[in-house]
């Protein structure tokens, strides 16, 4: 399985287009500074991954980027598809970022349950369409063709995750780890240029896990679409992160490939909240210091409730 | 429109000879004892009661019904119809929108001969051209605004005096009285009319005049109280009805309002007098009616009532009551004529000349109290009782 | 200045019953996240509660001492705030415990709460009577003035003063009540986070029902002083009842010092903007537009500050 | 009450469950006493009739019923192994069926019986020398009541005991009754003579049949535990239009047979009797032959080629048949005008004109041919039908995939329902329909575009209803500011002005209120109604003439080269209006809701930060929502304006708001046919009750009602398919709780 992966190319950065260009963001709610001064960019085509502790400030980053808090201070600019105009978003509403090809899934899954799985990738797809209510009431021949239209390209979508079979299942009743999948095909179905993906294999079992990380490959190479990528669970990260940011405290302590990261000690110091020094002894109690400093260790306690049979021989 | 009225009439004559009840005893059975024997005093009229039974207004619909009830239930007890009457109530809950179907439910009824209500001038349009429609002759108790009879309405009566007969004469009395007035309504379809026409004479008179409305839902008059006090008017005039003229009274004096306060017909009432006790002593009242507590007719009324709805009379009870003995009294004089139906009974109600407790009636042909007849009376409260004052245009 | 300071006196005492009804619409929302439409109702069951106790002990034309008139009031709220508590609490068996053991959509409470409203304000007025103006005996002089605003004409009648103490009172009650009890800080840990609070052990069930009893409480106490102020009746609920809820947001629901100071904001607003500038022309605005600027002001107030003046979250409030 | 003695023991303040629930039960018969009691007192006699009510010895009854019911629930361990018997749903239902008919119903709409009860019918008609004895010992005091009970009672044993002889024996006794029933009832009726449109015999006879089918079942069921739904969905697997034949056959019996078609004066003529009565009139031979022969011959034809088709499962039959039904269907109606026409043009006992004086038989015979039609129609189409079918009897009985023609029999059913029902109502109900069930089904139907499907509760909605009215009444001129000649409009030209003005109404509305969440939009909404209608009063510039209302507003009429039509006052032509109307926004709506716009609608009402962030623009989605249900609210406001004609601000209050939302609920959020089913039911039931309860106190049960329906159903008569994935409670992230989930996502609170 690993071999499919490609190996990480050092990064050129002066070569290549940026996709997210983020600089000296700080975002605050009311006294406490959920992220602090912090710059990255994102690469076209590269999967970067964004880690760090509970409390790092990941999820803000997500949503400083895609307009659902606005940074009190920086500035951040998207060119979402290749060729676009690189352009603010600071002060855009979501759909607007949405629109500018910017999609993202949830951490706690926010699927709309009451919906088929074709219907959830449907809304995706048809923000956009054009045939307002009017053709809709009146059932006008450019409307229903829109409708074919974006029935075809959700049930492609919902191929690609493998959830065709599942199409007409309330989102609601589909297993946890459908429910990511189906997610990333709705985010998939508004045609980004880059997917923001907030821990998208938590609570799934190791099977899961490489199938999902197979869909990410495949969506960054096959489609073409840049993926950032918070991830817990390390091992996910090593295997498909072209590069990493790692948070800690909101501020940014490190950036690079995955391998530099995995020895950074100021990276070891964060998960474990002390020093590089004591971090070494720790590493036996701490499920998730194993798999950075590990690449064998196990899954973290929760992932092991969904992993019965298979174990993870990398 | 399904107009069936012969039809039916027929039907009823079969159904006397069927005999269908020949000694039930049960209870309810009003219809069934009233068709035994076929003959004789053996037909049963209805008289239907179209008002509020329910909802906000409830209480209204529920006094004037009483008032049906209890000449229905007199003239029943009387024997001397010829024909036995009963009692058709249907519910519009005030609202104009329901008063169609109501309509429909007393039209369907072929053995109803006339209407009594419905109680508000709302309800009144809507269904008017229906019961005209019909020849269903409507006496109508209690929806005064000033328009109704100009619309048209074949079939249409009414026993109180309107807005527009009331309000000039007391606004003419006031204001010879007064140089200021501060005329309030409850927004209501009546108290806008008689507010709006006691209004425009003040100023047509060269008063001051100021203006508010306080909704007739709201039970604190703490504001405009002190609004009316605040303006320096010489007099108030309200225009509503008389629960919330109790209130407005107390409010008033609370805020020790010094100047005079008048109100339409509608305040005049015992609803008022115990409701605003002593604060209500020394409030004017016009009224295009007889002193309805004092005659000697409505005394036994007055009486007949609270024995048995354990309650007194109150706002527009007699007028209901005055009401139905048209309609009685022209039943009987169709019968006297030859036919009873829904045309012939309309015309005998046209006719009318009928001593009631409210007064003398006699109907315009708009179907209107001619402006003439009703003379417009001045009453006060003293000592928590309304005592009448005479004649508006020579009160002083 | 005379004029303003009347309106204004006008304006406290209806904002105090405001204030009362509007912290059982907080209270409740605060711990559900749901308005409960009854409460009006259980404003109205106080009123006619504490007339049946109350008619007990005196009757009209009595002239009482202070003292007496001090115990029947007592007796008065006293009486409302246990049969307004009661039918709350009977309100949430009925309407919405069953709802919450099923797992309702959030509007079929507000269509049970509403349908409990119809079927409480008529079961009343089936029962006692559907007349507009019922009225408490009166056994003293309710517009005696108290004292008089020094600078100036204005004056304090008895029953506004009684109307004003008593609801200060009783909010000051309150806010000692959520900030300072075990019970207050379990109300307060349901309306942060309810299903942490049953991990440390609240019952989330008995919490919410003392909950609405609370309110239940305000709110007949509420019916009790409305009914003597002005009149009583079974329909007597639906306006007052709107207002406190329009109040209640207007400070922020599920915010008790918000819906005191929302309900007291509206009864001044209420009095003070229609008639302003108070010179005796009747007012610029008029006294018939008074529901409208009333909206108006939450509107405004709204479209600032989206969760309104003090903003939610009930566990804040304290 | 009593569904709070279902609590798990140990968490209430009363922690015995028996206790508990022995309370309640208590409580439960104390409220009924009120409830039932007597009626209001005086400030005077103030708790006098609370009093009456619990004092004295009338409460024992009712303890007697709390009693009962603490019983039931005590030992309902032991009673619910029973209620999956096969046969006890049905016999349930029928039981309670025959109670209505019994009890609540009229049975003859005769003045000659008061209130035309079976009570009262029933005293009268016992004691009536003239009556056939055979009725007249039907209607002797206790013997109906004796009937049923013993039918019910011998269903009930057999359900328990299971004997198939005992089934048998109680299927027959059912049927006698119910046969009984319906024979004596149609003598009295044939008696009294008068035109009748009472529905109590008919109700009766189709409860005794229920449980007759019941005692059936049970003797022929070999299973242990019924599945009411599989047995269902069987009878419209079996062959998809057949359901349709066969209620058509009864229909068509009745009609052909029994009912009457032409009532003119005392008459009552079945077919043969109006053949023979119109055989020497001028009536047009094809409608003579029609009523002489033609009729039964098409009925037996179009029976029979639809029972074929179905059975064959036919297409090509199936077309045939359908269109043999419409044939029939318009030769039907032709000879029903043509009758009317004639006998009032004869002035044959006092008939009155066209369409007038018909009886019930024309019509059952139209609803007939219109099922048959229809039943050719599904048999047609029933190859060609999307979805996920179910394949299986397995499948079937479980209720999974799609019963092919279901949804369009049950269509066809509620339109047969609407287009033929009316005419046979009496002028009541006729006008009840037009003026209140329709105009408020078509207001739920714009809310719950509103309310159920964007998820945004306005509690102001009748505001629009008022702008729909007030637009109308301007344009045709009945308000004292009166438009330029050239814009004065019939009040039909007012539907599209009426929904452009309420368009922008509602997005001026919407705009600076949408990003307010839940419950400040509801009183955000609940003000803008309450100032709409103030304004309306209020009267700013004489435009809305206060208080007064506005009279005078003409009804509709169509004037359109040859074609007239003017609505006048009479209520069924308002009626087909109302229909057609209806049937367009239904057509439309259901579209809207397949729609991306549905989906979309679904989207922010389950998740607004995820439909913001899969590109869904939220404001303009609820902008078209609230403009669109306010649309809708404007073409029902020019609908009541002009068929009332008149207004005033009181048809505009913020209750009315409030009962809209109720009626949406009520019927299943997000429904459209449960939308419409609680707007009809619960304008239906205030008007029914009123022959049932004090005027006074119907608000109270409604009341009581919807409380209960809440209780027990919270999802609504009708649920949502949509919606009821959500039924999972608080918990579940609702709208209300976006921004707190939001924010705790921010603070980075991961896990």
């Amino acid at each position: 399985m690993s071999a499919v992966i490609a190996e990480p190319t050092a990064p050129d950065t002066a070569q290549r287009d940026v996709v997210f260009d983020v600089r000296n963001i700080t975002l605050r709610f009311g006294g406490v500074t959920s992220i602090n001064d912090v710059s990255l960019q994102m690469y076209r085509d590269e999967i970067l991954a964004v880690i760090g502790p509970n409390g790092a400030g990941k999820t803000s980053l997500f949503n400083s980027l895609t307009g659902v808090y606005t940074p009190q201070e920086g500035t951040i600019t998207l060119a979402g598809r290749p060729g676009d105009a690189p352009r603010s978003v600071i002060g855009e509403k979501t759909h607007v970022i949405n629109h500018m090809g910017v999609a993202r899934t949830f951490q706690n899954i926010r699927l709309f349950p009451a919906l088929t799985a074709l219907e959830n990738v449907k809304v995706g797809v048809e923000t956009r369409m054009k045939a307002g209510p009017l053709s809709a009431m009146l059932g006008l021949p450019y409307q229903r063709r829109e409708e074919r239209e974006s029935t075809e390209r959700a049930y492609e979508l919902l191929t690609l995750v493998g959830l065709r079979s599942r199409a007409n299942e309330l989102a609601g009743s589909l297993a946890y780890g459908e429910q990511r999948r189906l997610e990333i095909a709705r985010a998939l179905g508004t045609n980004p240029g880059v997917i923001l993906l907030d821990e998208p294999a938590a609570g799934t079992n190791p099977a899961e896990k490489r199938d999902l990380a197979d869909l990410i490959r495949l969506v960054n190479r096959e489609h073409n679409i840049s993926v950032l990528l918070i991830e817990h669970d390390m091992k996910l990260v090593m295997s498909v992160a072209d590069r990493l940011v790692v948070l800690n405290f909101g501020s940014k302590i490190a950036e690079g490939l995955p391998e530099e990261i995995q020895k950074n000690p100021a990276v070891i110091a964060a998960y474990l909240g002390t020093s590089a020094e004591e971090a070494a002894g720790e590493v036996e109690t701490q499920p998730e210091l194993h798999t950075i400093a590990d690449d064998t260790a196990n899954m973290t306690s929760l992932d092991d409730a969904g992993a019965t049979t298979q174990e993870e021989t990398p | 429109m399904r107009t069936r009225t012969l039809v039916n009439v027929a039907a009823m004559s079969a159904v006397g000879a069927l005999a269908l009840t020949a000694c039930s005893n049960s209870t309810g059975g009003g219809g069934l004892s009233s068709s035994a024997g076929g003959g004789g005093g053996g037909t049963t009229y209805t008289v239907a009661f179209e008002g509020p039974l329910s909802g906000d207004n409830a209480q209204l619909g529920i006094n004037e019904v009483n008032g049906v009830q209890l000449a229905i239930d007199q003239a029943n007890a009387k024997k001397d119809l010829g024909f036995t009457v009963k009692l058709l109530k249907a519910d519009d809950g005030g609202d104009a929108s329901k008063a169609p179907a109501a309509a429909a439910q007393v039209l369907q009824d072929a053995t109803v001969m006339g209407v009594v209500g419905p109680s508000f001038s709302g309800a009144s349009k809507a269904v008017g051209k229906i019961y005209g429609a019909a020849n269903l002759t409507i006496v109508n108790p209690s929806a005064s605004n000033g328009t109704l009879q100009t619309l048209g309405f074949p079939t249409w009566h009414r026993v109180v005096p309107n807005d527009y007969a009331e309000g000039p004469a007391v606004a003419d009395w006031m204001a010879k009285k007064f140089k200021k007035v501060f005329v309030v309504n409850d927004l209501s379809d009546y108290g806008a009319g008689v507010a709006g026409a006691v209004e425009k004479e003040l100023k047509a008179k060269g008063v001051t005049v100021q203006t508010a409305g306080v909704d007739a839902k709201t039970t604190d008059y703490g504001a405009i109280s002190q609004t009316v006090k605040q303006s320096g008017a010489q007099a108030m005039f309200y225009g509503g009805y008389d629960a919330q003229g109790a209130l407005f009274a107390k409010a008033l004096t609370a805020v020790g309002f010094p100047g005079a306060r008048v109100a339409g017909n509608g305040v005049k009432s015992s609803v008022f007098t115990t409701g605003a006790g002593a604060a209500g002593n020394g409030w004017y009242f016009s009224c295009g009616c007889q002193d309805a507590t004092v005659a000697p007719s409505a005394k036994d009324f007055t009486a007949a009532y609270t024995a048995k709805f354990n309650t007194p009379p109150s706002t527009y009870s007699p007028e209901a009551f005055d009401a139905t003995n048209i309609l009685l009294a022209a039943i009987k004089a169709a019968k006297a004529a030859g036919t009873v139906d829904r045309k012939s009974v309309n015309d005998q109600v046209s006719k009318t000349d009928f001593a009631g407790i409210t007064g003398q009636i006699k109907f315009g042909p708009d179907g209107d109290l001619p402006a003439g007849t009703g003379t417009v009376n001045l009453y006060t409260q003293k000592d928590g009782k309304i005592i009448s004052l005479g004649d508006v245009s020579k009160a002083s | 200045m005379t004029d303003f300071l009347n309106y204004l006196v006008l304006g406290l005492t209806r904002g105090s019953m405001y204030a009362l009804i509007a912290l059982g619409y907080t209270l409740v929302y605060g711990v559900l996240q749901l308005i409960n439409f009854a409460h009006s109702e259980v404003f109205m069951s106080g009123a006619f509660g504490s007339y049946l106790i109350v008619g007990m002990f005196v009757h009209d034309g009595q002239h009482l001492a202070w003292w007496q008139v001090t115990l029947v009031m007592f007796l008065g709220l006293l009486s409302g705030a246990l049969v307004g508590a009661a039918v709350a609490w009977g309100l949430e068996r009925v309407a919405y415990r069953p709802l919450r053991r099923r797992g309702a959509p959030k509007l079929a409470f507000l269509i049970s709460a509403i349908g409990m409203s119809f079927f409480l304000s008529q079961l009343a007025g089936k029962l006692f009577n559907r007349l507009s103006q019922n009225q408490f005996p009166s056994y003293f002089d309710q517009n005696k003035a108290v004292f008089t605003i020094p600078g100036s004409g204005a004056t304090v009648s008895r029953i506004q003063l009684i109307v004003i103490v008593s609801a200060v009172i009783m909010m000051v009650f309150l806010d000692r009540l959520v900030s300072g009890t075990k019970l207050g800080r379990s109300i307060r840990g349901v309306a942060e986070d309810a299903p942490t609070a049953a991990l440390m052990g609240i019952d989330i069930d008995k919490t919410i029902s003392r909950t609405f009893i609370i309110g239940g409480a305000l709110g007949g106490a509420a019916g009790f002083l409305f009914g003597t102020t002005f009149v009583f009746s079974n329909i007597m609920g639906f306006i007052p009842g709107v207002k406190a809820f329009a109040a209640a947001v207007l400070g922020g629901i599920g915010n008790i010092r918000g819906a005191m100071i929302g309900g007291l904001l509206l009864g001044v607003v209420e009095n003070l903007v229609p008639t302003f500038p108070w010179n005796g022309s009747g007012g610029w605005i008029g006294l018939q537009w008074t529901d409208v600027v009333a909206f108006v002001v939450l509107v405004l107030v709204l479209v600032f500050r989206p969760t309104g003046i003090l903003g939610e979250r009930l566990g804040r409030a304290a | 009450m009593s569904a709070s003695v279902q609590r798990r023991p140990g968490e209430s303040i009363l922690s015995n469950p028996l206790v508990g629930r022995a309370l309640g039960c208590l409580a439960l018969s104390f409220v009924l006493a009120l409830m039932i009691g007597k009626q209001e007192g005086t400030q005077q006699d103030f708790g006098l009739a609370f009093r009456q009510a619990v004092l004295g010895p009338r409460i024992l009854w009712f303890l007697l019923i709390g009693v009962l019911v603490f019983v039931l629930l005590t030992f309902w361990p032991r009673v619910q192994p029973y209620l999956n018997r096969p046969g006890i749903r049905p016999l349930a239902v029928g039981g309670l069926t025959v109670v209505v008919a019994y009890a609540l119903l009229k049975w003859t709409d005769s003045t000659a019986v008061s209130d035309g009860k079976f009570g009262t019918l029933s005293d009268a008609a016992s004691q009536t020398g003239t009556l056939a004895p055979l009725a007249r010992t039907f209607f002797t005091a206790p013997l109906p009541w004796v009937l049923f009970l013993v039918a019910f009672a011998v269903g009930a044993a057999a359900v328990v005991i299971r004997r198939a002889v005992l089934s048998w024996v109680g299927a027959a006794i059912a049927v006698l009754a119910g046969v009984w029933a319906w024979y004596s009832h149609s003598l009295v009726q044939s008696l009294l003579g008068s035109p009748d449109h009472s529905t109590g015999a008919l109700v009766a006879l189709l409860g005794f049949l229920t449980i007759a089918a019941a005692c059936a079942a049970t003797a022929l069921s070999a299973e242990e535990s019924a599945n009411t739904r599989g047995f269902i969905n069987g009878v419209f697997a079996w062959r998809p239009g057949m359901p349709l034949v066969g209620v058509a056959l009864l229909l068509g019996l009745a009609g052909f047979a029994i009912a009457t078609w032409f009532s003119p004066g005392n008459r009552n003529a079945t077919l043969v009797d109006t053949a023979s009565m119109f055989s020497t009139t001028g009536l047009s031979p094809l409608s003579k032959a029609y009523l002489g022969w033609l009729g039964y011959v098409l009925f037996a034809l179009s029976l029979a080629l639809a029972a074929y088709a179905a059975y064959r499962r036919d297409a090509r039959l199936g077309w045939g048949a359908a269109g043999l039904g419409l044939v029939s269907l318009v030769l039907n109606l032709v000879a029903l005008h043509d009758i009317s026409a004639v006998g009032a043009s004869t002035a044959y006992d006092g008939a009155t004109g066209a369409w007038q004086n018909l009886g019930t038989g024309g019509w059952l015979a139209c609803a007939t041919f219109l099922l048959l039609a229809g039943a050719g129609y599904i048999v047609a189409t029933a190859g060609s039908e999307r979805g996920t079918i179910a394949r299986t009897k397995a499948d079937i009985a479980a209720g999974i995939g799609k019963i092919p023609g279901k949804s369009k029999a049950l269509i066809l059913f509620v339109l047969a329902g609407a287009l033929f029902y009316p005419p046979m109502a009496t002028p009541f109900w006729q006008k009840v329909l037009v003026s209140e069930i329709g105009i408020y089904v078509l207001l739920a139907i714009g809310l719950n575009v509103v309310v159920g499907w964007a998820g945004l509760l306005d509690l102001g909605f009748i505001a629009f209803y008022a702008i729909g009215s007030y637009t109308t009444a301007y344009f045709v001129g009945a308000l004292p500011i009166q438009p330029p000649e050239w814009m004065r409009l019939s009040p039909l030209l007012c539907i599209p002005i009426a929904i452009i003005i309420c368009l922008i109404a509602g997005v001026s509305l919407g705009a600076p209120t949408l990003r307010l969440r839940g419950d400040y939009l509801a009183i955000v909404t609940l003000g803008f109604g309450e100032i709409i209608r103030i304004v309306a009063v209020n009267n700013p510039g004489n435009f809305t003439n206060g208080p007064r209302g506005a009279f005078g507003i003409p009804q509709p009429e169509i004037h359109l080269g040859p074609i007239h039509i003017d609505w006048g006052q009479a209520s069924l032509q308002y009626w087909y209006l109302l229909l057609v109307i209806v049937g367009l926004v239904i057509l439309a709506f259901n579209r809207l809701e397949q729609s991306r716009l549905g989906r979309a609608w679904a989207a922010i009402r389950e998740d607004e930060v995820a439909a913001q962030a899969t590109g869904v623009n939220t404001t303009r989605v609820k902008l078209l929502a609230f403009a669109i249900g306010a649309s809708t609210s404007g073409v029902a406001g020019v609908f009541f304006a002009s068929q009332i004609g008149y207004i005033n601000p009181d048809n505009f209050v913020l209750n009315n708001s409030i009962l809209v939302v109720a009626y949406v609920v009520f019927g299943g959020m997000g429904s459209l046919p449960g939308a419409m089913a609680g707007a009809a039911v619960l304008t239906w039931l205030p008007e029914f009750l009123k022959d049932q309860v004090p005027a006074e106190d119907r608000q109270m049960w409604i009341g009581a009602v919807i409380l209960l329906m809440m209780i027990f159903r919270p999802a609504g008569l009708i649920p949502a398919k949509r919606r009821a994935a959500e039924l999972h409670g608080l918990d579940e992230p609702s709208s209300a709780e976006t921004t707190a989930v939001a924010a705790n996502e921010g603070m980075g609170a991961t896990k």
